[in-house]
């Protein structure tokens, strides 16, 4: 945890400092505030210091400045002001793709190789295969700009249900891969789970079909869930990247790609050092989670 | 069995087994062999005995050196094989044991023909010329009763009892002196029990081999083997000729085992009681320890001094009666 | 009950009661089956898996445009035309039917312009609606024939032109052949990368293995994307450091299938008999562990393909994508979505590419799998 | 042998499976009875149809299986005709099943309290804590020591033969009055089978079950079988009392399969049966064993040979039961074995 930490540190800052070319290349600055500016981050030393430097500065918050987009102004702040939006843009995803997704793949499972199934199974290998951001041009072509349900772009200054409607569109286009993804994988662990023989002894102690689906095999399901939550999460946020640009949210999305098309190397750096970070923390999460899920690991079996 | 012209073929001293696992505080350790000691003699069938956990199969695997011991020795022929591994020692190994296995489904490699199964040893032991090897496959396949047409099929089209009888033809095929038969009937159906053990018995006699013989079912051991050794949580707890160890069981365990195996009989098995066995009410090893000890010539008992008098005792009583 | 009652015995001739195989040795009879392969038995699992058939042709067709589609027309994928840009999708044949006709819309036109033959020619208005009168000018909305606007009745853009007037068929060929070749290149190295890793993990095991896994584990905590951003930043765009930065991570999943699949193979009975046979290390490997493991490496493959197909166009959107003038899917697709209110058909003919290529390479896959399940064989 | 009031009876069931290569008729005509208070063994090797055939009488064959004809008659139902609902009601309270595998028939992640309240409270006529109470108890009548501790802990925690001990529990928790065992102690090591086996007879007596019991080991068969019906290849070919089946046995299959185990007094050349057991995608026609048995007859290839009557209870499917047929001889080690039972096998 702490190691990785450590690492994507290191190479964030070989990625910031020896890059070729000044990371403050500015045409707006002259030389002078180039070389001050360099001078200020001690990037004038050897780069041992400049590198101790960095790691102090970083464990104190201080990634330094944006050079670019938003001149000057600490990488920290610019990225803490952009944070809720995509936090909530994720966050929405994820909530209402767990329910769906379970809800499909249960229907799914218990319907096996019935029509529903087979229409389930249709929608999720398309999902899966469909990229977000081309949901998300189809969907801001036809459903905003065409049909002209929902804005065509987010609406930060909107008040209310109308900026809810303007999110509609990137949450919708960011969760149809997590729920094809949570489908899938539920239904293949409920028809292994269906199939097993405690199944048959749930239900030769009188409980009905569906009752013993229910408490037996759908519970024992939802445990490996905790699995997929991670690459998932991390999933939804690196295809909000690209859906937050294509409907002009102001997210941390959005501010990466903004940072790599103009250079704004301290930027993107801290941008990704953020993805990092709670990509870390999901798997910390699951980890501990999983601990209390399953009574085999917290109460140290082993088998 | 002729006592006279016994050869041990195989010394087993002393040897331990240990498997760890885990790291710091969650080190577990599993005394898998604990010091077991026993001959094997030419020609005959050794059976080990034991319930699931025991050992008997790291044992098996010890002596073809699958695993290596972690202490004690094991000399074939005299010659010590428990040592550090070299390509000569390996060499030596795999030419004069040879080991059948379990599982006639996952004993076979799916992907390969029957031919190719049986015939790998061969290459292995550098018969280059293809028409050579095929000849031998179909020679030992008529031994085992199948036919040449089987050589070019893949194990999932056999059913258990072929497969095992592929799996006896793999391992007989380089002639070896000594065969390791791991529950070669055990996950097999009982009318083919019957098959594999006669082919066994059949090939033993026009081989010239030495089987030893690991299963859990007794009355099966007791049938095939000239000598039983019992095994315990790892320990060898008692060992004598077959009809010697059913008719005077003296150690607990082998007493509870015999008297839970039920027998193909009506009239006495609806009355028949069981032993069960405690090892911590059954013995008191807190001021002597145990260690295997021959009640009379070739009846050993692992047992404490004290209890080796008792033991001693009933044999007495037993011999003077007959 | 249907039992027969001891008076119920029925007749039967005499003769019937022979022995008929008293002296004969009863045998295990010979198959009557062919033979059938590890291969042979998941092709035809596969052949009866209509998606996955009808995936694999859609593979095929795609391979060959990304192949030849770009010989088809005349223009290359560089070649800027100031004259033709942003012209409409037209198809000989098609244009017939009202699809893909060089017809485009033009919005808040003068009213007096569209009158003028100069600018409007002759027969290039089809529809003007939408009229309005915006700050006392009359403005409309007007359906055009493009190519006939433009004087280029006699040339047909298949799916029409970008910007720069490049030929956009052969720029999504070509574009398809460089994301497949980045997918396929990065997936090989991956796989190999995996296997080896995999298999020296899972064949030695013990403190080897545990040494191993943990440089995975520390690799896989950083997301796919930031290690992708930051290798690309670090050592430029281009082909090359684009599949590496691919590789970079992406082997991971691979080495630890594999190192499952060993792990799962090496105590396997039929390894323990062959290593009692005294068959070497490299042999089991090869000839034991390997071959069981094929199945599960197959697709894999193809499962990670699309994955590199999606990764590569994400890097395209976020702006580091291949350099201009080289085409990818993505960079199409990026540039397409720049213009989609305008021009919609610049990114629906790239979406259409990219959509239909994962499509069919997951639906293979799950053929692929399928097929190659062991809990299916060998069992009925 | 008292033939009790009949509980249950099977009659001319069949059941097939549908699959990937075509249809398996793994049960073909079989009928059987068990009286009340009685034990019934059903023995055959796998593949026999014996699992298949106590599946259907619990209503738990996969979705694959078809029942092609017969009656399963319990209490006046026809239990083939129930509907899901009306099947959840038998099972459980009339009919309970222990399984082969206690590793996999016990929820992994439910703690094993709860797996049994959860049986005990579908009747819904206890609380909560009575349900708590009344499982505690069946743990100690199944022998699970400190059952207090044990109802808090997961199945992990437990040994393979308290495991079948725990699903035994479970099987009893609602009373019924017939208990299935599907092979119960084919997993476990034979000392444990005793007891499990033990268990079960002492439980029989104090709750006055009748159990079918399955298995292929004619060890246990005699240990348990009151009664034995004896399957091959989807069929019944013999049944009897356990004397009849052990020291009569009239059937080729029978005779092979008794002189095919060693006992523990068995010298001399067992005798295998060669070949291997029919592929039921092709059931044989005639007597199935006959490819497989020396002395098959003409007449054994041909026709399905009927149950021919030997005494009041020993009934035989076997055409050398029939008057025209010649002497067949049995085989040696099995003669040897029943001359020494019929001297009084009580010498151990």
């Amino acid at each position: 945890m702490c190691i990785t930490l450590f690492i994507i540190l290191t190479i964030a800052f070989m990625v910031v400092r020896l890059m070729p070319g000044s990371v403050y290349d500015n045409p707006e600055y002259s030389i002078e505030i180039i070389q001050a500016l360099e001078a200020k981050a001690q990037l004038d030393k050897p780069w041992i210091i400049q590198y101790f430097h960095f790691l102090k500065g970083a464990l104190r918050g201080d990634w330094g400045v944006s050079v670019k987009i938003a001149p000057c102004v600490p990488v920290f702040d610019v990225i803490k002001q952009r944070i809720p939006i995509t936090i909530l843009l994720n966050i929405i995803s994820l909530v209402i793709s767990l329910p769906i997704g379970i809800l499909a793949g249960t229907v799914a499972a218990m319907n096996r190789s019935r029509m529903p199934d087979h229409i389930i199974s249709f929608l999720v290998v398309n999902f899966i295969s469909v990229p977000s951001f081309v949901f998300a041009t189809l969907m801001q072509y036809f459903l905003a700009f065409k049909a002209g349900w929902f804005p065509i772009v987010y609406s930060a200054t909107a008040a209310g249900t109308a900026k809810y409607r303007s999110m509609m569109l990137p949450m919708l286009a960011l969760s149809f891969g997590p729920i094809a993804t949570v489908t899938r994988y539920l239904r293949g662990e409920l028809i292994e789970n269906l199939s097993s023989e405690y199944m048959l002894l749930a239900r030769t102690k009188g409980l009905t079909k569906y009752q013993a689906a229910f408490r037996h095999a759908f519970r024992n399901s939802c445990v490996p869930l905790a699995n997929i939550i991670i690459p998932m999460f991390t999933g939804i946020l690196g295809g909000s990247l690209v859906v937050e640009r294509i409907f002009a949210i102001p997210g941390v999305g959005g501010l990466m790609v903004e940072s790599v098309s103009t250079s704004d190397h301290f930027l993107t750096v801290a941008v990704l050092l953020f993805y990092s970070v709670i990509s870390l923390f999901t798997i910390l999460l699951v980890d501990i989670s999983y601990g209390i899920i399953d009574p085999r690991i917290r109460l140290g079996g082993n088998e | 069995m002729q006592i006279d012209s016994r050869q041990p073929i195989l010394e087993v001293e002393n040897l331990r087994v240990v498997f760890a696992s885990g790291r710091g505080r969650k080190r577990i350790q599993v005394n898998a062999v604990d010091g077991v000691s026993f001959e094997i003699y030419q020609g005959e069938t050794f059976g080990l005995v034991g319930e699931s956990g025991c050992g008997k199969t790291t044992l098996g695997r010890t002596i073809v050196r699958l695993y290596s011991p972690t202490s004690g020795t094991i000399r074939f022929r005299g010659r010590d094989v428990s040592g550090p591994m070299t390509k000569e020692l390996r060499q030596y190994i795999t030419d004069n044991m040879a080991m059948i296995f379990q599982d006639p489904v996952e004993s076979l490699n799916p992907r390969m023909t029957v031919q190719e199964i049986i015939e790998e040893g061969l290459k292995v032991r550098g018969i280059k010329d293809p028409e050579v090897r095929q000849e031998m496959v179909f020679d030992i396949l008529s031994k085992v009763g199948l036919t040449r047409e089987h050589a070019s099929r893949f194990p999932h089209e056999f059913s258990g009892g072929q497969r095992q009888r592929i799996g006896i033809a793999r391992a007989l095929i380089v002639k070896p002196s000594f065969v390791i038969a791991d529950e070669p009937v055990s996950a097999l159906d009982v009318s083919v029990q019957a098959q594999i053990i006669n082919l066994m018995n059949d090939l033993k006699s026009t081989l010239g081999l030495t089987i030893m013989f690991i299963a859990h079912d007794l009355s099966v051991v007791k049938y095939f083997s000239d000598r039983v050794g019992v095994m315990y949580y790892g320990k060898l707890v008692e060992l004598a000729d077959s009809g010697e160890l059913y008719r005077n069981p003296l150690h607990p365990y082998t007493r509870s085992l015999l008297s839970a195996i039920p027998q193909p009989n009506p009239l006495t098995e609806r009355h028949r009681e069981t032993i069960s066995y405690d090892p911590a009410t059954a013995h008191d090893y807190s001021a002597e320890k145990p260690s295997l000890r021959e009640v009379c010539p070739g009846h050993f008992v692992y047992c404490s001094e004290s209890e080796f008098e008792r033991y001693f005792d009933r044999q007495q009583t037993r011999a003077s009666m007959a | 009950m249907t039992m027969d009652t001891p008076n119920h015995i029925p007749d039967i001739p005499q003769e019937k009661f022979k022995f008929v195989q008293l002296d004969q040795e009863i045998v295990d009879s010979a198959f009557e089956t062919e033979p059938i392969g590890y291969f042979k038995d998941a092709l035809i699992r596969l052949r009866k898996n209509k998606a996955s058939v009808v995936a694999f042709y859609i593979i095929l067709v795609i391979s060959s445009l990304a192949i030849f589609g770009q010989d088809f027309n005349p223009y290359t994928f560089r070649q800027q035309n100031p004259e033709r840009t942003n012209m409409p999708p037209r198809v000989p044949g098609l244009e017939k039917l009202g699809i893909m006709d060089g017809t485009t819309i033009l919005r808040n036109r003068r009213l007096d312009s569209v009158k003028d033959p100069n600018q409007f020619p002759e027969g290039s208005v089809i529809r003007v609606f939408n009229q309005r009168t915006v700050r006392g000018v009359e403005m409309v909305d007007v359906k055009v024939d493009y190519y006939k606007l433009v004087g280029a009745e006699d040339e047909y853009y298949w799916l029409g032109t970008d910007y720069l007037g490049r030929d956009l068929w052969t720029r999504l060929c070509r574009g398809t052949r460089v994301s497949l070749i980045i997918a396929l290149v990065s997936v090989v190295t991956n796989i190999f990368i995996g296997i080896v890793y995999g298999a020296i993990a899972g064949y030695y095991g013990g403190k080897t293995d545990m040494y191993m896994m943990r440089v995975c584990e520390i690799i896989n905590a950083f997301p796919q994307i930031v290690v992708v951003t930051m290798f690309i930043l670090f050592f430029g765009t281009g082909m090359f450091s684009i599949i590496m930065a691919l590789v970079i991570r992406g082997w991971i999943p691979t080495a630890r299938l594999i190192r499952a699949q060993f792990l799962r193979f090496k105590n396997r009975e039929y390894v323990l008999a062959a290593r009692t046979l005294g068959v070497g290390d490299l042999a089991i490997i090869f000839r034991h562990i390997l071959p069981n493991s094929i199945g599960p490496i197959i697709t894999r493959a193809m499962i990670t393909i699309p994955g590199a197909i999606f990764s590569e166009s994400f890097l395209a959107f976020v702006g580091l994508g291949l350099k201009a003038p080289e085409p990818s899917i993505g960079i199409l697709l990026s540039q397409g979505q720049k213009v989609l209110l305008q021009h919609p058909y610049q990114a629906f003919a790239p979406s259409l590419m990219i959509s239909v290529l994962m499509i069919a390479f997951n639906l293979f896959a799950n053929g692929l799998r399928d097929a190659f399940d062991p809990t299916l064989r060998g069992q009925e | 042998m008292k033939t009790g009031e009949s509980i249950l009876t099977v009659d001319n069931l069949s059941v097939s499976f549908r699959t990937y290569s075509g249809i398996v008729k793994a049960v073909r005509g079989v009928s059987f009875e068990l009286n009340k208070g009685e034990t019934i063994c059903i023995v055959g090797e796998s593949g026999s149809g014996k699992s298949v055939t106590v599946k259907t009488i619990m209503g738990i064959l996969p979705p694959s299986a078809v029942i092609e004809s017969g009656t399963i008659n319990y209490k006046g139902m026809d239990l083939t005709k129930l509907t899901e609902e009306e099947y959840a009601r038998i099972r459980g309270k009339e009919i309970g099943l222990i399984f082969q595998d206690p590793l996999s028939s016990l929820n992994p992640l439910m703690k094993i309290g709860r797996q049994i309240t959860e049986a005990l409270l579908i009747d819904k006529e206890m609380s909560k804590r009575e349900a708590r109470e009344a499982a505690i108890e069946l743990l100690g009548a199944v022998g699970i020591r400190d059952p207090e501790q044990r109802f808090e802990q997961y199945p992990f925690q437990f040994s393979g033969g308290m495991r079948q001990r725990v699903v035994i529990a479970i099987a009893l928790a609602r009373n019924p009055e017939v208990l299935i065992c599907d092979e119960p102690t084919t997993a476990l090591d034979v000392t444990v089978q005793a007891r499990i086996l033990n268990l079960i007879n002492e439980l029989k007596q104090k709750r006055q079950l009748s159990i079918i019991f399955i298995t292929h080991d004619l060890g246990v068969v005699a240990h348990m079988a009151d009664r034995v019906y004896v399957m091959y290849a989807g069929k019944i070919v013999e049944y009897g009392t356990a004397e009849d089946i052990f020291l009569e046995p009239a059937h080729p299959y029978a005779r092979a399969l008794l002189a095919s185990v060693p006992d523990m007094e068995t010298e001399g050349r067992l005798a295998s049966i060669p070949g291997a057991p029919p592929n039921m995608l092709h059931p044989p026609t005639g007597d199935g064993f006959a490819p497989r048995n020396k002395y098959a007859m003409q007449i054994d290839f041909e026709e399905e040979p009927p149950m021919f009557r030997i005494s009041d209870t020993h009934y035989a499917a076997t055409w050398s039961l029939h008057p025209s047929a010649p002497e067949i001889p049995m085989p040696d080690v099995l003669r040897e074995r029943i001359r020494r039972m019929k001297e009084g096998g009580a010498n151990r």
